[in-house]
């Protein structure tokens, strides 16, 4: 992965001003980088319409019988006799309404069709998150506090294999091991109710936090001992503080600030993790229904949830930097980075 | 070492060290140290880079970085510190003994309040069970370091000031009363001004407290000031130690002396500084011998032929240098002679046209969302041909900026600059014959010498890309150019294939100066050019600068914070105080007399020694 | 303020050491290198011959890991397959960075308007998830390996322009720029001769790094029958197929699986080693 | 439909001049298992569930496996393939273009209303309206007009004769919705669960997940042996098998035919298996060089090796293609042993001969070869891999062949819009059998045009003369010459290179048995069908 490794070097001179309006300004203007952004995307997603070879009224149309009737209401509906921009602009309000276009494989809403999907993969990535943290942040530490030992390489290189394997060959592995040979875990199917759900999705779970997680471990660990042997942390034992004192009010906070940041990048591998995943495991999620979608060539299913995953990354950004400045007071407070 | 005597009613002293080794995994960083600290009293422990003192320091109090390991006795008291597990040690860091660091911006925890770093301490007395009766000890213990303003406590450590951080990191590394206070290089970091003001702070914490001291330093004024006792270390050895009168007066190692002399004095401008030659080795290359041998003008093959143990000479006494005896006629004599040496008297540069005339320049840096930061206010200055102009400031005056404006690294907002003639505000509006011209007159050398040199580019690369690439180069770089240009510096024509990372500072300094000298520069701006240099090699680059100003008749601007060194460079200084010239005179007019409140401060937080010069 | 003295090392140069975990990484690397190079001639059996009367057979002496739903020798296939595992992701990774490093060694020097454009497009870019986005594209667009490759270039610009721009701007304030500059050595000079070999083993490890990241993401377009042209011996693209004969010879799946695995571990090791060794 | 968008995606508007076969009959539903013997529950996994289980909107073979159990039809298809009974007891046919259906009395939908002819009418206009976008229209197309002629009748009048909307009636296109709700935007959502007067009621519906249905007490016919049965979503093969393998699921249906060995290597599960009907053909562009060579055409024929690829892509369930029609669809024309015998006829015999197609490409204008592409639907199990096959057959006689993976609609599009046609797979499925139907889609020259199945663009006189007869005229024997001639000129000219007749295949727990599956097994209750315990 790319290294998004913030620097958190103790640099810089202070910039005394108030803290209120800097965070409240910091956050707008956040918020103001990242609508463009979603406009951005939303207009790449709408493209994917023309990107496609072929003629965009089949696109919409799908396999439906094109009798003059139904392919005059396409027209009318994508606006597809107007200049490019135009079509676009009515798009984009449909998509403000909620109205994302007609699946071109059931005559369903895509909003409908993702809503039903929708929970599933929610629960499996939520649950693959709390793995990554709880996990990564717990190995990232060890292998910190182990340093070159045999515990740390070890812990190091299973983040290796981690991201080095495709999610979906994890997933394959995990689920004939676990699955066929151990009978421990389902092989199918998402499971209904709250704890059967967190039953059936375990293996998914830990196939996809297995990749991402490398991410995590890395950066805890590299945070860890950079502040381990950071200046304060000398300075705190030198004056005698204990060792559960010096892990939490300093390497621990101080070293979560990195891993924070890199929440965006977890975001990103959960994301497209959870499509191979879902993929792997037959769960009636996004992903899955993306790939479908793909196959199918369902164009308005694809820009639906290409548009909500994309929107859901970029929120996830926003909020951790809004998060980071809460949580970093050197930029709450409004330091100058430099 | 038990020769020191103790102070009477006392039973023994509160540190005793004994054999300590520190070594690097196999690499050795220090052979045995002995060292014994009395109640109440404040030791140096005084080195060049390299020496080891850091890592002596850390060894004491238990906190050697990871891999790092020691062996020998620490005594505190009667406890043997290095046979106590790490909880037991624990209780006796920050209660019995306590430890402050160099960096004042690092040793605080960036994410917690500074009055929490002092709270934290008290946490697990029962008498500041509350948190308000912890909140008014805090209060208490911030005005003890002179902290008054009690909105300080509740402040992030980047928000204050460095020597406010150095401050609470006092109080804190204080908050549990230990007897014993390790200070490792607790100014330097800081300007010139809170430096001084620090250590008083320290001097008089450890009188009301009757603390005992270990302060780690380079600076030998400064031990010399403030300590009743010297440990002077070198390449991971004790070279001497002594009562600090005494061994300012009469050095008895070679090393010292060499010291001593090295340091630049502010008082006078000496004719030539004496230096040591070559640089600190590694304590691992100098095992078997005197480690200072191969910089040694008495050494002889004796010194070479084992490691020269620390011998008494007297009660409080002790050297390394196996042939004190033979040459301590001849220490003495230099000593002596560099006290009383006449001052010379700075060469006027000629009144004719200035080379650098600079009028009403203002730089102005956009700041935080988008608010201006004036880094230099209204600045005249001007620079005669010939003629060595030193502008001193501490951080933040904006020196460097002003430096870097000449040069055309930056681009002032308003004001001129007028460089041997031609309009030289704006690089980039000049015509690009005019721009040649200038960067051929006016040339810069810069602080730090390790990233001055790209590391990937040998010394001949460097040299031969300032011969031939440079603006108006016209002809090709050839060896023997190289060759001697590498000469002017004082550096052999083998350098020419080493790479910087095989350099010591002072070598890449010189290769930095070759290479502004290759466009054959009227004027040099410098920007404290030896400041992170060691003192021995310090003295080396500033008799090079000397020399080269006699040689090519350059000029300099010499930027500098250290009044002891433009006294030795500069004719001619102007003092910058928050981007704004305050004083502007002959050198030894403005330090002799400074009228300026400001120069005034700077000029007396230099730590005199207690010696008078002789008249 | 004065740089202090103290805690200045000497830095001299020490002989490569290179762990012994490195060397066998290198070595499989080689050995994919290898069977890159020479594919058909060093693969026992040809990769592409067909014996339908066959079908799938699980590993036995003549096929040592068997053969797959065509009756092809799964080894020969896994062995030619290194091919478009290596060339892919060579492409993407050198590709980007080729790209990343013109626009981050621009943006990072010369700064300003240039910079800010470049910037703007990078945050965007960086927006996006990547892997969703390439399956996307090359599901919608369609094409083959090289339509998926060419998106993963132009995805991995934008982070690699990052990686570039943030190790110039390092060099930037750095004295033997600022010397260069006022000797007046040209702009390209300056960029080319002393900061492009400075940021050089940055550059290295991260193309490393890349490479792995680039045969994971092929791999998985290939796992979803996107990319690759069917017939083509590729590893994703043998995991794909061969799945669905997992239980009449699992070698055909897991042998690809453990190579894509071993190769990715393998770079993922030496990008870091690297990065820790030459770019800390 | 997962395979089926093949699946007579486009009703041939080229077959107008249906002909008048007899189809009225009778025909008994065979028994169900005894009422003592009823099971609690099963579990069956689908390839997928729909999103939508109303069928107009969800036309997938998997809609059908759940909603034929819930809904049925005015008639139905027997074991034999053949039309029976079912909502209407008796059907007739007035004249070639008006059929009558006599609705069984007491029917009740699943709500406990009653059945009435007015369901059956608007369940038919529903499909017929363009406003509705059915999936199924074109089943409709022939359709003049639909009325309740009385309160227990329905009569249908079409446009021209037309031997194939007989079919319709049976087929899920045929399943009859409660008039009410076909009103009701949300219909075929969990909200809103389609009505059907079959066996079964659906009680949960999940969309992409899994569908819940229970037995019917007041259903007319049969009581139903299993009381609960739930269809559930398992995309992944290898993951289907596994549940199996574990007891997790009872059945399963539409098994890739390849997997079948490792189904039967489970040793709990049977498998069940008969023909599918459909056909794997290449199709090469007469019109258009360089197929409109016969030696090209030819060399493309010698160069499939068709026993080859049942065995590896079919595991010898299906048969290798040696002429359009699978035997079995001539039932009614002429028996398949017979068939057989006569495909045995054809000259040349295109075994697979990579030597003959050597010589045939060297006698071409052709001889070095040249490059085609040939785009595949990746939809489809066998496509991808048939042309893996191909490709590599014909990079060895010079012809380099390339595979472009495509989703189904661009394939299909791409196809029926007999743009730069080339050489082309096609994967047929019928919805009826009749022996007609595939030599009129693929061999008449009405359908050699854009919206026409014929991608190879093969126009011969003779052949639509006798086509004419063939689906104009009621006597077998007649019909059964017409249709060799046609085969026979098809097979001289290549007029399409036949690949194989794959069969269909579900698996079941051996503790079970099923007996009616057939190809149509999409659009018969299959519950009802001979299921039951051992």
């Amino acid at each position: 992965m790319h290294g998004a490794t913030p620097s958190t070097g103790s640099t810089a001179i202070s910039g005394r001003s108030g803290d209120g309006p800097s965070l409240v300004i910091f956050v707008t203007r956040r918020v103001a980088i990242t609508i463009p952004l979603l406009l951005l995307i939303s207009f790449g997603v709408f493209a994917l319409v023309h990107i496609a070879p072929g003629d965009p009224v089949r696109s919409l149309l799908g396999a439906r019988a094109s009798d003059p009737a139904t392919l005059a209401a396409i027209r009318a509906r994508y606006h597809l006799e107007d200049p490019f921009l135009v079509q676009y602009g009515y798009w984009l309000w449909q998509v403000i309404r909620g109205d994302l276009g007609v699946s071109i494989q059931g005559n369903r809403a895509v909003t409908s069709i993702i809503a039903d999907r929708l929970g599933v993969t929610i629960f499996l990535s939520l649950m693959s998150t709390t793995l990554v943290l709880g996990l990564g942040i717990l190995l990232g530490a060890v292998a910190a506090f182990r340093r070159g030992t045999r515990l740390d390489r070890a812990i190091v290189m299973f983040g290796v294999f981690g991201i080095s394997s495709p999610a979906f060959v994890t997933g394959i592995f995990l689920l004939y091991l676990f699955g066929v040979l151990l009978h421990w875990f389902p092989i199918f199917g998402p499971g209904r109710g709250f704890l059967d759900r967190a039953w059936h999705l375990t293996l998914p779970a830990f196939a996809l936090a297995i990749s991402v997680m490398a991410i995590v471990v890395k950066i805890t660990r590299a945070a860890m001992i950079e502040e381990l042997d950071r200046d304060y942390v000398t300075f705190a034992r030198a004056r005698g503080l204990s060792s559960r004192r010096i892990l939490f009010a300093y390497v621990l906070r101080n070293s979560l600030i990195p891993v924070v940041t890199a929440a965006g990048l977890v975001v990103v591998g959960i994301v497209a993790g959870a499509i191979y995943v879902e993929v792997t495991f037959s769960l009636p999620g996004l992903g899955a229904l993306t790939v479908d979608a793909i196959q199918k060539r369902d164009i308005p299913t694809i820009q639906g949830t290409t548009l909500l995953f994309s929107a859901f990354v970029l929120l996830v950004n926003l909020a951790v930097d809004v998060i980071y400045t809460v949580i970093d007071p050197r930029i709450r407070f409004g330091r100058v980075e430099s | 070492m038990n020769a020191v005597v103790g102070r009477a009613g006392q039973e023994g002293p509160l540190l005793k060290v004994e054999g300590l080794a520190i070594s690097d995994g196999a690499v050795p960083i220090t052979t045995p140290l002995n060292i014994v600290v009395e109640r109440g009293e404040t030791i140096a422990i005084v080195g060049e880079s390299g020496s080891g003192k850091s890592l002596t320091a850390r060894a004491i109090a238990g906190i050697l970085p990871p891999g790092i390991n020691a062996t020998g006795a620490v005594t505190l008291d009667g406890v043997p510190l290095m046979r106590l597990a790490e909880s037991e040690l624990r209780k006796i860091r920050g209660s019995r003994m306590s430890m402050l660091m160099q960096d004042p911006f690092t040793m605080l925890n960036p994410l917690m309040r500074s009055g929490d770093h002092i709270d934290e301490m008290l946490r697990d007395r029962p008498e500041f069970a509350s948190r308000f009766a912890r909140a008014d000890e805090v209060k208490r213990r911030l005005a003890e370091v002179g902290i008054v303003d009690e909105d300080v406590a509740r402040r992030m450590p980047f928000q204050l000031s460095g020597g406010m951080c150095q401050r609470v990191a006092l109080a804190a590394a204080l908050a549990r009363d230990p007897e014993l206070l390790i200070a490792d290089e607790p100014s330097t970091a800081l300007d010139v001004t809170t430096q001084a003001e620090i250590i008083k702070l320290l001097r008089r914490v450890q009188r009301e407290r009757h603390m005992s001291l270990i302060l780690i330093t380079h600076n030998l004024r400064l031990a010399f000031s403030i300590c009743q006792r010297v440990y002077v270390l070198y390449a991971g050895s004790m070279l001497e130690v002594g009562d600090a009168a005494a061994v300012e007066r009469q050095p008895f190692h070679p090393y010292t002396l060499g010291l001593l002399l090295s340091e630049p004095p502010v008082d006078i401008r000496v004719p030539r500084l004496v230096a040591i030659r070559g640089s600190v080795p590694r304590a691992a290359d100098v095992l078997d011998s005197c480690g200072f041998a191969d910089r040694c003008d008495w050494a002889k093959q004796i010194c070479r032929t084992g490691k020269p143990p620390l011998t008494a000479l007297d009660a409080s006494r002790f050297t390394a240098c196996i042939r004190q005896d033979e040459i301590q006629g001849e220490l003495d004599a230099l000593r002596t002679a560099a006290l009383s040496a006449a001052p010379m008297t700075p060469r006027r540069g000629e009144t004719a046209g200035a080379l650098v005339r600079v009028h009403g320049l203002v730089k102005t840096f956009v700041g935080e969302r988008g608010r201006p930061i004036c880094a230099i206010k209204d600045v005249s200055l001007h620079i005669m041909p010939g003629e060595s102009v030193g502008l001193v400031g501490e951080s933040g005056s904006g020196k460097t900026t002003l430096g870097r404006c000449l040069v055309g690294l930056e681009t002032p907002t308003a004001g001129d600059i007028h460089v041997n003639g031609i309009a030289a505000a704006d690089f980039d509006a000049m015509a690009k014959a005019d721009r040649v011209r200038v960067r051929r007159t006016i040339q810069m050398i810069f602080q730090d010498p390790f990233s001055t040199l790209n590391p990937r580019h040998s010394v001949g690369q460097a040299l031969g890309e300032a011969l031939g690439a440079s603006a108006g180069a016209t002809s090709p770089a050839t060896a023997e150019r190289i060759a001697s240009l590498l000469a002017k510096v004082g550096l052999s024509a083998a350098y020419a294939t080493r790479r910087p990372a095989s350099l010591s500072g002072g070598e890449r300094q010189r290769v930095a100066i070759a290479r502004a000298l290759a466009v054959k520069p009227a004027i040099l701006v410098c920007d404290e050019p030896v400041s992170a240099l060691d003192l021995s090699v310090q003295a080396q680059v500033l008799n090079l600068f000397r020399h080269l100003q006699v040689e090519h008749e350059l000029s300099y601007l010499f930027i500098t914070h250290d009044l002891a060194v433009v006294r030795q460079i500069t004719e001619r200084i102007y003092v910058l105080y928050l981007g704004e010239i305050v004083e502007e005179g002959p050198t030894e007019r403005v330090i002799g007399n400074p009228q300026h409140p400001y120069t005034r401060r700077l000029v007396a937080s230099i730590p005199r020694s207690a010696i008078q010069r002789a008249p | 303020m004065s740089v202090p003295a103290i805690g200045e090392t000497r830095r001299t140069r020490q002989p490569l050491r290179v762990p012994i975990v490195i060397l066998i990484a290198a070595l499989i690397i080689t050995g994919v290198a290898i069977c890159a190079v020479l594919g058909e001639r060093i693969a026992p059996d040809s990769p592409f011959l067909q014996r339908l009367a066959v079908g799938d057979t699980p590993p036995s002496s003549v096929h040592i890991a068997g053969t797959d739903l065509f009756g092809r020798d799964v080894l020969s296939r896994v062995i030619y397959g290194a091919r478009t595992a290596l060339v892919g992701p060579v492409v993407v990774a050198a590709g980007a960075f080729a790209i990343a490093t013109l626009l981050g060694l621009v943006s990072g020097y010369l700064g300003g308007l240039v910079d800010s454009a470049i910037m703007r497009w990078v945050d965007f870019m960086f927006a996006l998830p990547v892997p969703l986005v390439a399956i996307v594209v090359v599901g919608v667009v369609g094409g083959g390996y090289w339509t998926a490759v060419l998106v993963l270039v132009v995805l991995f610009t934008a982070p690699d322009t990052r990686i570039v721009r943030s190790a110039v701007l390092e060099q930037r304030p750095l004295p033997y720029i600022d010397a260069a500059r006022t000797l007046g050595i040209s702009k390209t000079r300056i960029l080319f001769v002393h900061i492009l070999p400075n940021i050089a083993p940055i550059i290295l490890a991260y193309v490393v790094l890349d490479f792995a990241f680039a045969l994971v993401n092929l791999a998985g377009l290939s796992f979803l029958g996107l990319g690759i042209e069917p017939g083509t011996p590729d590893w994703g693209r043998m995991l794909f197929e061969n799945r669905n004969i997992l239980f009449s010879n699992p070698v055909a799946l897991l042998l690809p699986a453990g190579m894509i695995i071993l190769t990715a571990v393998s770079m993922n090791l030496i990008g870091d080693w690297l990065f820790e060794r030459f770019a800390k | 439909m997962a395979i089926g968008l093949t699946r007579r995606r486009i009703l041939v508007a080229g077959v107008t001049h249906a002909a008048l076969v007899s189809i009225a009959g009778t025909f008994a539903i065979a028994p169900s298992a005894k009422a003592d013997e009823q099971i609690e529950s099963v579990t069956c996994a689908l390839p997928s569930v729909p999103d939508t289980l109303f069928i107009p909107d969800a036309w997938m073979t998997y809609t059908g496996a759940i909603m034929s159990l819930v809904q049925e039809g005015p008639l139905s298809f027997g074991d034999d393939l053949a039309l029976g009974p079912a909502l209407a007891d008796r059907w007739e046919e007035i004249n070639p273009t008006t059929i009558k259906y006599h609705l069984r009395g007491g029917i009740k939908f699943g709500d406990g209303s009653p059945l009435t002819a007015d369901d059956i009418v608007a369940t038919f206009k529903y499909h017929m309206s363009p406003d509705s976008g059915s999936q199924l229209a074109s089943f409709y197309n022939s359709v003049a007009t639909v009325e309740a002629t009385a309160p227990d009748e329905v009569t249908v009048k079409l446009k021209a004769p037309n031997v194939q909307f007989a079919f319709t009636p049976a087929h899920m296109a045929g399943f009859v919705f409660k008039k009410e709700q076909l009103a009701d935007k949300k219909i075929g959502t969990p909200e809103v669960l389609p009505l059907g007067t079959g066996a079964y009621k659906l009680v949960e519906f999940v969309p992409a997940d899994h569908v819940l249905l229970e037995a019917r007490d007041d259903y007319w016919g049969a009581k139903p042996v299993v009381k609960r049965i739930s269809f559930q979503a398992i995309p992944d093969r290898p993951a289907r098998l596994l549940a199996m393998q574990q007891g997790e699921i009872d059945c399963t249906f539409d098994l890739a035919i390849s997997d079948i060995d490792q189904w039967k290597a489970l040793g709990n599960v049977d498998v069940v298996a008969a023909p599918s009907l459909g056909v794997y053909l290449l199709t090469l562009d007469h019109s258009a060089p360089p197929f409109d060579d016969i030696h090209v055409r030819r060399a493309v024929a010698y160069s499939v090796d068709r026993k080859g690829l049942v065995n590896a892509l079919l595991k010898g369930n299906g048969e290798a293609a040696t002429a359009l029609n699978p035997p079995e669809i001539w039932s009614g024309v002429l028996p398949s042993d017979e068939v057989r015998a006569f495909y045995d006829t054809l000259l040349p015999n295109y075994a697979f001969d990579l030597k003959k197609a050597k010589a045939e490409l060297a006698q071409s204008r052709h001889p070095d070869g040249f490059d085609v592409t040939i785009p595949a639907s990746t939809a489809d199990p066998y496509m991808v891999n048939i042309l893996q096959s191909v490709t590599e057959n014909l990079k060895q006689i010079g012809i380099r062949a390339h595979i472009q993976q495509t989703d189904n609609n661009t394939w299909f599009t791409n196809y029926i819009n007999h743009d730069r046609l080339g050489m082309q797979i096609m994967a047929y499925y019928p919805d009826f059998a009749d022996a007609a139907n595939y030599p009129s889609l693929f061999f008449s020259s009405a359908n050699a045009e854009k919206n026409g199945m014929n991608g190879s663009n093969f126009k011969n006189p003779e052949v639509d003369a006798k086509l004419k007869i063939a689906n104009e005229n009621a006597d077998p024997k007649a019909r059964a010459e017409a249709l060799k001639k046609v085969f026979q000129i098809a097979n001289e000219e290549v007029a399409v290179v036949p690949i194989f007749w794959p069969a269909t295949a579900m698996a079941i727990n051996k503790k079970y048995k099923l007996t009616g599956y057939t190809a149509f097994w999409y659009s018969i209750p299959w519950a009802m069908r001979g299921f039951g315990l051992k």
